[in-house]
């Protein structure tokens, strides 16, 4: 009876301690990140699901980004609170093009990038949305002249509102469509965008690897 | 005219609507607001009003290259993608106005078509998705971060470490850089071998007497400083000539002197 | 009846949009600030109150600050957000050297250091000694400039296990012990270093003095 009463007052503190932790943080934080907080013997999962059921009818809701956590206002509330932006650069056509082949062909090389666009990728463009931290540099494609490979990143996750690449819009559709294929015509094989960590075709960056030069 | 292949500023959200829709002159000769021959052929496909998937492609390539005719005979200059599209259409077109011969190795029009088609769909799909990302409750926009974040204070102590040994060491050699030494070579005389063993034999000459080393070598022995490198290189030298019999070396105790004289040759014996 | 259901309703989004609008905010909501954001008849006064009920319990807290309201990691917890870090490094040879003359020719000044290092030395290495606190400024010379003249302290003599300053070793021992060649003109004297009071060419400091500035 007494260790129960422990662990349940254990629980209590591991949660707040959760709250007080995600909070604080504007980014989205990593269950390593946190565990170092918790007690021994904490279960952060377990922890984090019962924080997001209390806050799923709240003003702030707890929501999972990639393999991050984070406080976000509620989206629902999102025309109340929205501000005054000014600041706020609309992305050029040729950035939100390739930002969403990207997001849905990855990983994906400039070349293929460009054969869907049907047009040369400035170095400009991938350079702006790596610098938006939405996209980053995965590896290199072991192919003929080792073209770096692209993927989006968990910040773009976190700006998009999305847990992980499945919650792409019309994800399912474009499967369906053979949109997400790279050959012609659609083939059996439907590739998925993915963000784990290198395939067997990718290659890691050196720590000094700055991409594709100038084309 | 701006570089139509490259990345042009375009406003996704302001521009494309301000493109003139179903206007009847769409060949208004402007291919700067087109992001290549692609972009082209899906604004000209969107303009059949239908179903990217029942847009005539025939059509599309006639209204492609009839395009492309006004805008060279106004003689404005055209980006190679813009002919190299033209030329493959011309061909497409060609495959689909005659019909497939048996054992024709080249691809039929239908199949370059659907390729074409396949293409347009995937850019629009494209387009869409975008479009739909970017309507998203997006970070900053419609969703907030903690706007006044509590981040974690890391307060970094340093803790210095040194030992009282290397700070006498340091200490010392600050101290000795700063004496100035003057350093003069030390050159010493040495005796070689070879002249060891020519000033011996001189000396001793057809001596048949025991006499000490000291001796033959006193004119030679004056200076203190030479003394060592003398007698080294002389005893040195007189054990290589006792070896080649021409020396006979006796000593009668140790530390006693050391005497020596002309071997006699056996035949003189 | 359905009034109060109404009412609720109303009272439980306008919580929701307290919460949204606290945790977003850069800095603390005046009421002045939140009601526009709320809905005819509200009172906010009620709904803070509300709200720092709610979450007086949990890791986070709502908080008064003068006129505006924040959210703030809870008391308690603010260890949590305070990580000490320490690392034990290793002296760099010019803190070394620079330590040694001062400890044998203090009190002494910055020139004189470099005289006998034959370098300038950063004021970086002297402020690092003074982090260790093992070197203080003692006061400034009633020379032209007036320059800081540095001594050691008595976390010097702590360190090193030294009872005073008269424990360092004289000539004769550093040479017996090897520290210095043989060969040293006989005018080299070690001196006698001195961390008393201050002698008659030193002039106190100011209690603003923050010592020489980069040379």
């Amino acid at each position: 009876m007494a260790i129960d009463e422990d662990a349940t007052a254990i629980a209590a503190r591991n949660l707040r301690v959760l709250e007080a932790l995600l909070f604080a943080s504007a980014e989205p934080l990593s269950i390593a990140e946190m565990t170092p907080f918790l007690g021994d013997g904490a279960n952060p999962r377990a922890l984090l699901a019962t924080l997001t059921r209390d806050y799923a009818s709240r003003g702030v809701n707890l929501v999972r980004r990639g393999n991050g956590w984070a406080f976000r206002t509620a989206e629902d509330l999102g025309f109340l609170l929205r501000r005054e932006h000014t600041e706020h650069r609309a992305l050029s056509r040729a950035a939100l093009e390739t930002l969403s082949i990207i997001a849905y062909h990855q990983p994906a090389t400039r070349a293929e990038i460009e054969e869907i666009r049907g047009v040369a990728t400035g170095k400009g463009t991938l350079d702006l949305l790596m610098e938006a931290r939405w996209v980053r540099m995965r590896g290199r494609r072991r192919t003929p002249g080792r073209p770096v490979t692209y993927g989006t990143t968990e910040a773009f996750l976190d700006h998009f509102g999305l847990e992980s690449l499945a919650d792409l819009p019309g994800l399912d559709e474009l499967k369906g469509a053979g949109l997400l294929s790279g050959r012609l015509p659609p083939t059996l094989q439907i590739p998925l965008p993915f963000d784990g960590p290198l395939r067997d075709d990718e290659d890691p960056l050196d720590p000094d690897d700055t991409g594709d030069g100038e084309p | 005219m701006s570089d139509p292949t490259s990345d042009s500023t375009t406003d996704w959200f302001a521009a494309p609507v301000t493109r003139p829709a179903d206007d009847a002159d769409i060949f208004h000769v402007d291919v700067a607001g087109y992001e290549g021959p692609l972009d082209l052929l899906l604004d000209l496909a969107r303009r059949q009003k239908v179903d990217l998937s029942a847009i005539s492609v025939l059509a599309l390539a006639e209204q492609y290259l009839s395009f492309i005719a006004t805008v060279r005979d106004k003689r404005i200059e055209l980006a190679a993608d813009y002919l190299v599209m033209a030329a493959w259409l011309a061909y497409l077109k060609s495959r689909l106005m005659v019909p497939q011969a048996p054992g024709d190795p080249e691809p039929s029009g239908e199949m370059l078509a659907a390729v074409l088609q396949f293409r347009l769909k995937r850019l629009e799909a494209m387009r869409d998705a975008a479009s739909r990302l970017m309507n998203r409750p997006r970070l900053g926009l419609m969703v907030y971060q903690r706007g006044d974040p509590e981040p974690l204070v890391i307060e970094r102590r340093r803790f210095w470490e040194a030992t009282l040994y290397e700070l006498l060491k340091a200490y010392g050699e600050q101290r000795e850089k700063t004496v100035s030494t003057d350093y003069t070579p030390f050159t010493r005389t040495v005796w070689a071998l070879g002249d060891a063993r020519d000033i011996l034999q001189r000396l001793i000459g057809d001596s048949f007497d025991w006499l000490p080393l000291d001796t033959y070598l006193a004119e030679y022995l004056v200076k203190p400083e030479h003394r060592a490198t003398i007698l080294a290189s002389s005893f040195s030298a007189s054990l290589e000539l006792v070896r080649e019999g021409q020396l006979e070396l006796r000593q009668q105790e140790a530390f006693a002197p050391l005497l020596m004289r002309r071997r006699k040759s056996d035949s003189t014996e």
